[in-house]
């Protein structure tokens, strides 16, 4: 244990937390020194984010007390928190979606000029925030168009726009790639280097290794350790967290030798999205989908499934087929899982089992009725199976944390028993031992036979699990690689057109 | 010692000027007659519409009447309802709006205005002022009572070159027959007569008028005698110069019958019609109540 | 997306599921309790049967508002459909196509409940394939049925001429069945149907789903749109019993049957615990609601202190009780 | 890097905003074209400057709609609020407290614009700290403000007595401001003043941002129920601007008076092309929006072909015809 040189700037006393008779969190005490980058790590459902809502003012402890510069303070809201320098970027997104970027960006303080709102100087302002993390969005563009991972971005240029003395990120990069990962990672160390302190949760361990200073690991709401990050590998990070060893992420697999192809993909428009897409799966492969945010990736397989209008040749085992809504590819065997799980995945004020068999409800009726003792079984294997952590049965889908919503969403679209499965964005947001599950999970139903399309924005995912991969960039597949091309660095020039090292300087000079 | 007798009154929920004096009448007597008679116990009840109007036959049935007073806001939806206090054996006085059916098996007492005669007094008016003249009619709503009306002002014009230009729906109401009244002179160059059948009605159509400049209108023909058309009646207004008598007291009428049957040995069964006189300038004074709020 | 199920709502929503479900019984039983106050009469078998029967129809019809509305939907035109339907009905019972008058009885019942369909289908292609609000669209159908009526009648009454078929119609809502007024019957029924459709089939499984989330409705291969209709198209059949019902009661329509009722059974929906944007449906709190508004009537009714100008203010303000008591009960949870 | 991907989506997007907020004037452009064929009165200044002087009420009723229906709430009870703050100005007109009758006019003003926001106010309060779905809330306060109207007029008309005060007021609503109907000038006014307040100032941006998602606004420090509350306000005070136009032209009330006029401003606003969900508002829209309900009604009576019976029918339809062409111009973009 170190401890840091400077009186520490905000403490967490005893903290705990329960809901109802759950206790989520357990006498964790937290220290947090000026000019240091402390990153919390641990499993889904550890109780991180409940842990930084707490710091953050927008939760109240049940237990316990917070001190900041050494005097115990009773946060009243978020508000009071930002007042004291505290500043939190959710998880989830917090945006208005009817709302433009800068408007967002400035919600709540916002400029004035007289009576009116100063508009000009809110965008111009909104436009440098936003540059700052090293991209261009239109300050004037609504928020409900911009992808997950633009949305992120202008979360944290909110976040940032007040005087901080404590900024708070909660996997702020999950839905981000690469270059925009190095952007904020940079964003990061400048906010510590002007004194101020950054709590950093992610589960990609290799970035917390990168930057952090000190790492504090929780498991199932207790703190197992705080330590500096020096000499703190991530594999045994990754066993911290997990409390066993996760000796192997990806597992080892023969790549298929099938000839036949299980879905032949066309010229393949999705108007505004995708144009003239074409590309072939083989039965048992697993074949992934890389490129930046906004690539065109998931509108692509959208509209191959039905989900959106496309136009273009789709043959499933050699025979064409056309699905015009999604109900037609699902019952062909295609099943897409949304890379959105809240908006488009679970219904998140419904209970586990209507959630589960939504889907799939056809299996489930006898007669006219539904037979809930058989959907009952059916959530106890599904748990069993995939390995779903949950203290109560009767728990609605929007209170499990997000992997294990993600293995419920895997379990409510393989009861369809699919022969290929569409998996957008299967790790977004999942601790490393959950994410070791879902890939020994696709693994394994590639080699049942099934074929799997991952659309993944995290390039070593894609590289560690798939057979070949595809390459998106604006719209059009511009590539395909496999066996050992299968690096980073070729993925990157494909993605961009410029090698990582061009991608990462350029992303410096914006 | 008093007999005691509890006599129950229906009428429609104050929803325009004609039925607000109703409710005033109906509540004036109601007074008056417990006053004369200690034994005896009125009860009124309003109601918006048809359906809730027969859940308030039904709750006055309940309570135990000797009588039912009703003056149905829509006929013949209130016939089964009425059927039943009738069959239970008590007495029955239908007020103004008659069914279709409108005999001894469903009341034993029919007190009314007359509808067809309220139009037909003023078509017939209408036709020996001004035999040539061009019309504009605005309506009440669509429904039975308002027809009759209707069917009578064409009666009451047969036989003349009297020419009807436009009839639409005021709904009794101000606003919709102001409304209703400038399209009406947007739309046809030259009208001599507005015949709108209603005094509230007849309040928009006079700001149209006034609001539009147009000299080409003669006369308007209302309804009902509102102490505010008879006044305008009485003060010779050149608009205005006849009323056509539809009193809500009525209603009091009909209660003081229905209580006659009970305390005053005479028989009262059978139909009342009352007049729908003329109300001219001469005798406009004997229809003038200011205290009424109709 | 800007997805903010924050905690707390839903820590909280789970536990209160039951009292939610049970607050608006507690008011009816609270209501209950206060009439008896107000007038000797009102506990009697004849009032209590009287007032309940009469709120059939907004009970049925609030039963298929249950439905459109745990869907995420809206349905404004039913008070005019109910007079659409009746009109049409009477007029076909008058028409003597069918000589025998049970045949013609049978077959007007079928042709109601065609037409009744028919009037939600067309509330729900409009809202779904033409995409426009629920609450425009079904307000724009509401003037379109209540027109139509009011032409039908050419301005008057539609009244059922013949008295053998009225008398053989007759029992449909006088009638009592092992001494329980048929109406009541026929809103069991409905409920009962409705309660399993909506808690037991596939179907309303789906109604759920939309209601809580088209998004996940639709990638999970929920026909959405054809949800959506089916649930407008059980509004109309239950509009077409609720009619089946109020033709034999006054066995005449105008122009004015039916007004405001579309206001009285939402209020019945929310008022038994259905949220109105949609995902939840309680069926059996519908039919409490509905009572409940009828009873609140009745009372002010028996009492002889509220003046009857007054009436719809104490209504109004009562209806806001119910719903604070209804609040706070579940809050304190 | 990312800014050439999200080039041409984002291109896409202001351009169908436009479109979407374009959408209302083509709708009353085409009405417009429609109406000329109908009656060659039409267009002439009379006709329009009369029916757009009548729809001076809804549209300024509508203003304020539009604030309630941004910040996500509904008010359904103004129609009954019209009638109750006009009844009670009138009779505060009638009273006779002030000799001067100059004085009395401005002091009746202030009065209504007072009742006006406290009416609002009440709406505000039992929605957000009774958490009373605006619906249902707002339909008992309908109940109850219509319910006091009749009460206090005893069922009949409440009417200005003095004619001097008539005379002085009459101008209000029939007098001309070169040449401008003053209604009009009336309405411009409100939606200038509605337009600077929602999208200039803070306030009106906290106003969206509720109606958007509520738990943002509370999360970025927006008081978001003192919002709410004030959106109330605002629809209450936009109410009795519209009283103090009503009063003026019939110089009485009854307790039919706005009876309906709730939904006509709501459908002013949902056609002008605000969402009933919230989060966003369009007050020229909505200032269009209830021309082009007070148009279509006018159309109607000017044209000799339409049955007096039908006219409601015809006009439910119009309104789903223009919803359905503003989506499809929406769609086509
Ligand atoms: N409002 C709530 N009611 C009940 N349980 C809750 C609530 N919010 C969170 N939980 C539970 O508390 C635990 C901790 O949740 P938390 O969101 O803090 O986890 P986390 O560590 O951030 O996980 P992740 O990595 O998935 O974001 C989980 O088991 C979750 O189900
Ligand atoms: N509703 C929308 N309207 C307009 N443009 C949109 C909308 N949603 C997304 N976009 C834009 O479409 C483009 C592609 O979207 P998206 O980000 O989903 O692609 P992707 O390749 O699947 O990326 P990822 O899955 O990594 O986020 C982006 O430029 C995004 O800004
Ligand atoms: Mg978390
Ligand atoms: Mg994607």
């Amino acid at each position: 244990m170190v401890t840091p040189a400077q009186p520490p700037l905000l403490e967490a006393v005893g903290i705990s937390k329960s809901f109802g008779p759950v206790e989520v969190l357990g006498d964790i005490n937290l220290s947090l020194a000026p000019g240091e980058v402390h990153a919390i790590i641990g499993e889904n459902g550890a109780g991180k984010s409940t842990l930084m809502k707490i710091l953050a003012g927008h939760l109240p402890p049940t237990k316990g007390e917070l001190k900041l510069d050494g005097k115990p303070v009773v946060l009243a809201g978020p508000v009071d928190a930002e007042a004291r320098g505290i500043v939190l970027v959710h998880q989830e997104i917090l945006l208005a979606p009817d709302l433009t970027v800068a408007q967002n960006i400035y919600l709540g303080r916002e400029v004035r000029k007289g009576l009116t709102l100063d508009d000009k100087a809110m965008n111009k302002g909104a436009a440098e925030a936003v540059r700052a993390l090293g991209i261009d969005i239109d300050p004037t563009t609504v928020v409900g168009r911009l992808s997950i991972a633009q949305r992120q971005l202008v979360q944290i240029a909110r976040a940032l726009l007040v005087p901080h003395r404590v900024v708070i990120f909660d996997e702020p990069t999950a839905s981000l790639t690469l270059t925009e990962t190095d952007a904020l990672l940079r964003v990061i160390l400048d906010i510590r280097k002007k004194g101020a302190a950054v709590l950093y949760i992610s589960h990609r361990l290799p970035e917390v290794k990168e930057i952090a200073d000190r790492v504090t690991v929780l498991r199932d709401g207790k703190l197992i350790t705080t330590r500096p990050a020096e000499g703190l590998e991530a594999v045994d990070m990754a066993r911290l967290m997990v409390g066993r060893d996760v000796a192997k992420l990806y597992p080892d697999r023969v790549a298929t030798r099938a000839v036949d192809y299980a879905l032949e993909v066309e010229g393949m428009n999705v108007p505004g999205y995708a144009h003239d897409a074409s590309f072939k799966l083989r039965q048992g492969e697993i074949l992934g989908f890389a490129g930046l945010v906004g690539a065109g990736r998931t509108e692509l397989l959208e509209g191959v499934v039905g989900l959106r209008t496309s136009h273009g040749k789709v043959r499933l085992n050699g025979k064409p087929v056309h699905f015009v809504t999604v109900r037609d590819s699902l019952r062909a065997g295609i099943v897409y899982l949304s890379e959105d799980r809240k908006g488009k995945g679970l219904l998140l004020g419904q209970n586990l089992g209507i959630n589960l068999t939504l889907a799939a409800l056809g299996q489930f009726v006898r007669g006219l009725r539904i037979d809930r003792r058989k959907e009952a079984k059916a959530l106890d294997a599904s748990i069993a199976e995939f390995d779903i952590r949950t203290r109560n049965k009767d728990l609605l889908a929007g209170q499990l944390s997000g992997g294990n919503q993600q293995k419920l969403l895997l379990a409510k679209m393989m009861l369809l028993n699919p022969q290929i499965v569409i998996i957008d964005e299967p790790t977004r947001g999942i601790d490393i031992g959950t994410k070791e599950q879902i890939y020994k999970f696709i693994a394994e139903l590639a080699e049942s036979g099934k074929s799997v399309i991952v659309i993944s924005s995290e390039m070593q995912e894609v590289i560690g699990i798939c057979d070949r991969i595809l390459v998106m960039r604006n719209g059009r597949i511009v590539g395909e690689v496999s066996g050992n091309h299968m690096t980073e660095d070729e993925i990157v020039v494909l993605a961009t057109g410029v090698t990582s090292r061009e991608a990462a300087s350029m992303a410096e000079q914006a | 010692e008093d007999k005691k007798v509890t006599i129950g009154v229906s009428i429609p929920a104050a929803d325009h000027g004609w039925t607000a004096g109703v409710v005033f009448h109906a509540e004036r007597v109601a007074k008056l007659l417990m006053a004369e008679h200690p034994g005896l116990n009125v009860i009124v009840k309003t109601s918006p519409d048809a359906a809730s109007q027969a859940n308030a036959v039904q709750d006055l049935a309940t309570q135990g009447l000797d009588a039912l007073v009703i003056l149905p806001s829509d006929p013949d939806p209130l016939v089964n309802a009425i059927k039943e206090v009738k069959d239970a054996g008590k007495f029955v006085t239908i007020v103004d709006r008659a069914p279709s059916t409108n005999d001894n098996s469903i009341r034993d007492l029919y007190v009314a205005g007359n509808n067809p005669a309220l139009g037909q007094t003023a078509g017939e008016y209408i036709k020996a002022q001004t035999p040539d003249a061009q019309v504009v009619v605005i309506r009440g709503l669509p429904i039975p009572i308002d027809q009759q009306r209707q069917d009578g002002f064409d009666k009451g014009i047969a036989g003349s070159n009297i020419k009807v230009l436009d009839r639409q729906f005021g709904n009794w109401n101000r606003d919709d027959a102001f409304k209703v009244m400038q399209d009406f002179l947007t739309k046809h160059p030259k009208i001599d007569v507005v015949w709108t059948q209603d005094d509230d009605m007849a309040v928009g159509v006079l700001e149209a008028i006034d609001q539009a400049k147009r000299t080409d209108i003669q006369y308007v023909i209302a309804g009902a005698g509102s102490k505010d058309m008879v006044k305008k009646v009485m003060d010779g207004d050149k608009l205005i110069p006849v009323d056509v008598l539809y009193p809500p007291a009525m209603i009091g009428t009909a209660m003081a019958l229905t209580a006659a049957n009970f305390y005053d040995q005479i028989p009262v069964r059978g139909t009342y019609i009352l007049d729908a006189t003329l109300i001219t300038k001469d005798n406009a004074k004997d229809f003038y109540f200011p205290d009424s709020p109709f | 997306m800007t997805d903010t199920t924050s905690a707390a709502p839903l820590r909280r929503s789970w536990r209160d599921i039951d009292l939610r479900a049970v607050a608006p019984f507690v008011a009816l039983a609270l209501l209950l309790v206060l009439g008896s106050f107000v007038n000797p009469n009102f506990l009697g078998l004849d009032n209590l049967s009287n007032v309940l029967t009469r709120s059939a129809f907004i009970a049925i019809i609030a039963v298929g508002a249950t439905f459109v509305i745990s869907a995420g939907g809206l349905d404004l035109s039913v008070g005019s459909m109910v007079a659409f339907v009746a009109s049409l009905t009477i007029m076909f019972l008058n028409s003597g196509m069918i000589g025998n008058p049970f045949l013609m009885l049978v077959a007007a019942m079928l042709l109601a409940m065609g037409i009744g369909a028919l009037c939600g289908l067309a509330n729900g292609l409009i809202t779904t394939v033409g995409r426009i609000e629920p609450f425009i669209a079904t307000l724009g159908t509401m003037g379109i049925y209540r027109g139509l009526t009011t032409w039908l009648s050419q301005g008057g009454a539609i009244t059922m001429r013949q008295p053998e078929l009225q008398q053989l119609y007759r029992p449909v809502y006088f009638g009592k069945v092992f001494g329980v007024p048929f109406p009541l019957v026929a809103v069991a029924l409905s409920a009962i149907v409705g309660a399993f459709v909506l808690y037991r089939t596939a179907f309303g499984r789906h109604v759920v789903a939309v209601g809580s989330n088209e998004d996940v409705a639709r990638y999970s291969g929920i026909p959405v749109n054809r949800v959506r209709n089916v649930t407008y198209v059980i509004q109309g059949l239950c509009v077409a019993v609720a009619c089946l019902l109020y033709i034999p009661r006054l066995g005449s329509t105008s122009a004015t049957t039916g007004l405001m009722w579309e206001l009285q059974a939402i209020t019945a929906v929310v008022v038994g615990g259905t949220a109105l944007r949609g995902g939840v449906g309680r069926i059996w709190g519908t039919i409490c609601g509905a009572f409940i508004l009828e009873i609140v009537g009745n009372i002010m009714l028996l009492s002889n202190f509220v003046s009857e100008y007054l009436l719809g203010a104490i209504q109004g303000a009562i209806i806001i009780i119910a719903m604070l008591v209804q609040r706070s009960l579940v809050r304190r949870s």
